[in-house]
């Protein structure tokens, strides 16, 4: 029963960072707002995987934490004129 | 057991949600990046040992992915703050000091 | 105007695909071929993972032809952004800071182990080859974007790439010589969820780590060492 | 359930976002965000193998390419 | 660096300490002791070890002692309790309906010699309350501040680095 509850409050943080994401003035707004949006999104994950009882799953979450890092540094790199 | 982990969950959860809600309230992007790195890294760790205290033959794997998140988030927000410096992002109207400019004499020197 | 009729148009678009995915019945009872991988994947292959099973035993030959495409495409690139004769012009960029370059460094070993894990666990969990050569990829990335004086070295990436390939290759065509087809699994099948089963799938998947990290990495390095 | 359909609704918002955007950076996290939506909606169809490859491609490869054209040609689209 | 006489003994230790280092991640991921994992585990880790080990050397990681092991475990404690003030900090600035904010950007500086230990300076400045780290040139930390309660190099150095920077110290002399 919590995990749904847990669930929903994540959902709400994620619409939260999309909204930010829409409204950002400048690039680097929408860039902190994924930034922000990946990490929450490796915690749903996780509870996602609790709920479906499945060990395996975990590897995805996994994938996402080590790789979106990878993202957010080619946008910030690319910002500061570093490409 | 299961219930230690759904209180640092709960408290994982809630510490998100903050971080999210931060990342609209505050004025301009250093003080996002303030609310962006420290809450969602507070709650992204809590909300997956949580998980793993939950479930104890998870626990391993979770502390993996706790430590690539608590490896990888502060240099990307690093990297994200200087790219916004660097772009020319002017501070909020509330802000009081700008030391900027003796860093760049700094750099300048050296 | 324009806005209005491509809206009209989208919204067409967007009806018929809902009506043509509406009549599809997710979840219900498997139909012929599914059933007979679900039922006898793991007897016939041995590996847990069935989707596995299925990309590298039963339709190992498309496999190998997905990866003819990639390497046909790594090659495009390399042809178009050649830049191993023309005189590298020095670009001004901005230096990585010193917090960015030393964890990209601390953080590079640990990424390559990360996809080294997913492509060898490919027949017990999610993953395999292609996701795991993405990653090994993304560590590549992510070392030049922290450390820009250094770069991969092309000799080695390309010997690399071909042995994954010859590496597949060979694997087919023994199974071809001891059994009658191509691609057949002649190592033990062994103790299902362990590590070494599953017979070739393990040895395919290094193969295809390797030739698919090799050549995502080649083709980021081109793309962005290309001389102005 | 609830939530699949409003990931769906984000995932609108976000191609959307992606096609209207001036700022081709701004384009380019937008439909960064959409492969990161595609990844959960395969998560939630118990697809784990298609997530991990949204995963891996979609975050940091795809990115890098589309950030490596913006550079060779220009940022603001008229 | 280090003395000349000693150079082939560093480079066999930096060697196994990354073996080791890799291979604790490793069964951390497989989380399972059967003997086909341990093997495939020995046999990568090898393998990136042999090709890698000169980057880890670069990084000036120091030797390991019983000394140094004892206050990394401090200072994790320390940077767990840190974090956990920061979190309350910012969650009660972000609720608070007139959000009580002071930002600011200002220099600090640092005594620490190798990259590795400035990266971790600066990773904890950013875990820590209010502040985080913007910039970096040789000793000096460019750092933005939520709430900013002096403008002074000294001052600001004692009030947001010295409760790191003196573990960081011992850890890596």
């Amino acid at each position: 029963m919590s995990e749904i509850f847990f669930l929903t409050i994540i959902g709400i943080g994620i619409v939260l960072c999309f909204f930010r994401m829409l409204k950002g003035p400048t690039a680097a707004d929408r860039a902190v707002a994924l930034d922000t949006v990946t990490t929450v999104t490796v915690a749903f994950l996780v509870i996602l995987g609790y709920v479906f009882k499945r060990y395996v799953y975990l590897d995805v979450s996994l994938v996402y934490a080590a790789l979106m890092f990878v993202g957010s540094v080619v946008i910030a790199r690319f910002l500061e004129k570093g490409i | 057991m299961q219930i230690v982990g759904i209180l640092i969950t709960g408290i994982g959860v809630l510490f998100l949600l903050l971080g999210s809600y931060g990342i609209v309230r505050l004025p301009d992007v250093y003080n996002r990046l303030q609310a962006g790195t420290k809450c969602t890294t507070f709650g992204a760790l809590f909300t997956i040992i949580g998980v793993g205290i939950m479930e104890p033959s998870w626990f391993w794997k979770t502390l993996i992915i706790a430590l690539f998140i608590l490896l990888t988030n502060p240099i990307s927000n690093h990297a994200l703050g200087r790219a916004s410096r660097k772009s020319g992002i002017p501070l909020c109207d509330r802000s009081v000091v700008d030391k900027a400019s003796e860093f760049e004499q700094y750099k300048g020197k050296v | 105007m324009r806005k209005i009729i491509s809206i009209v148009l989208l919204s067409i678009i967007a009806i018929g695909i809902i009506l043509s995915i509406a009549e599809i019945p997710f979840g219900k009872p498997k139909m012929k071929v599914g059933k007979y991988y679900i039922d006898k994947g793991v007897k016939d292959t041995g590996a847990t993972n069935i989707i596995t099973s299925v990309v590298v035993n039963y339709r190992g030959f498309d496999t190998l032809g997905e990866v003819t495409v990639l390497f046909i495409a790594a090659v495009g690139v390399g042809a178009v952004l050649v830049t191993a004769e023309k005189k590298q012009k020095e670009r001004v960029t901005e230096k990585a800071s010193l917090v960015l370059s030393t964890g990209c460094r601390f953080l590079f070993p640990l990424i390559l182990l990360l996809g080294a894990y997913i492509f060898v666990n490919g027949h017990l969990t999610p993953g395999g080859g292609f996701q795991g050569g993405a990653v090994i990829a993304s560590a590549f990335l992510l070392f030049y974007m922290g450390c820009r004086w250094k770069r991969i070295n092309k000799i080695k990436a390309q010997a690399l790439e071909s042995l994954g390939g010859l590496v597949f290759i060979i694997t087919g065509l023994l199974g071809l010589i001891i059994g009658n087809y191509f691609m057949m699994n002649f190592l033990p099948k062994g103790i299902p969820n362990q590590l070494f089963s599953a017979g070739i799938i393990p040895v395919i998947y290094i193969a295809l780590g390797c030739k698919v990290g090799s050549e995502l990495a080649g083709v980021i390095d081109n793309m962005i060492e290309e001389s102005e | 359930m609830i939530i699949v359909y409003l990931l769906v609704l984000l995932m609108l918002a976000a191609a959307i976002a992606a096609s209207v955007f001036k700022d081709l950076l701004s384009a380019v996290i937008a439909a960064c965000l959409v492969s990161l939506i595609a990844a959960i909606l395969f998560y939630f169809l118990q697809a784990p193998d298609v997530a991990m490859a949204e995963a891996s491609i979609g975050a940091a490869l795809v990115t890098a390419v589309f950030i490596v054209a913006i550079k060779r040609t220009k940022r603001h689209e008229e | 660096m280090a003395d000349p006489e000693s150079t082939s003994d560093n480079k066999l230790r930096s060697i196994l300490y990354m073996f080791l280092f890799l291979y604790l991640i490793w069964l951390c991921l497989s989380a399972s002791l059967h003997y086909q994992e341990l093997l495939a585990g020995i046999f990568f880790c090898l393998l990136l070890t042999i090709f890698l080990h000169r980057q880890y050397y670069s990084l000036g990681l120091p030797p390991l002692t019983i000394k140094r092991f004892v206050f990394f475990i401090i200072y994790l404690v320390v940077l767990f309790n840190e974090i956990v003030r920061a979190n309350i900090d910012v969650a009660y600035r972000v609720i608070h309906p007139k959000m009580p904010i002071k930002p600011g950007i200002i220099v600090i500086s640092t005594k620490l010699k190798q990259d590795i230990a400035k990266m971790i300076l600066a990773n904890s400045i950013t875990l820590t309350p209010g502040t985080f780290t913007l910039d970096i040139i040789e000793d000096k930390f460019l750092v933005h501040w939520i709430n900013v309660q002096t403008e002074d190099i000294e001052e600001a150095t004692r009030i947001i680095g010295e409760k790191f920077e003196k573990y960081l110290r011992v850890i890596f002399e």
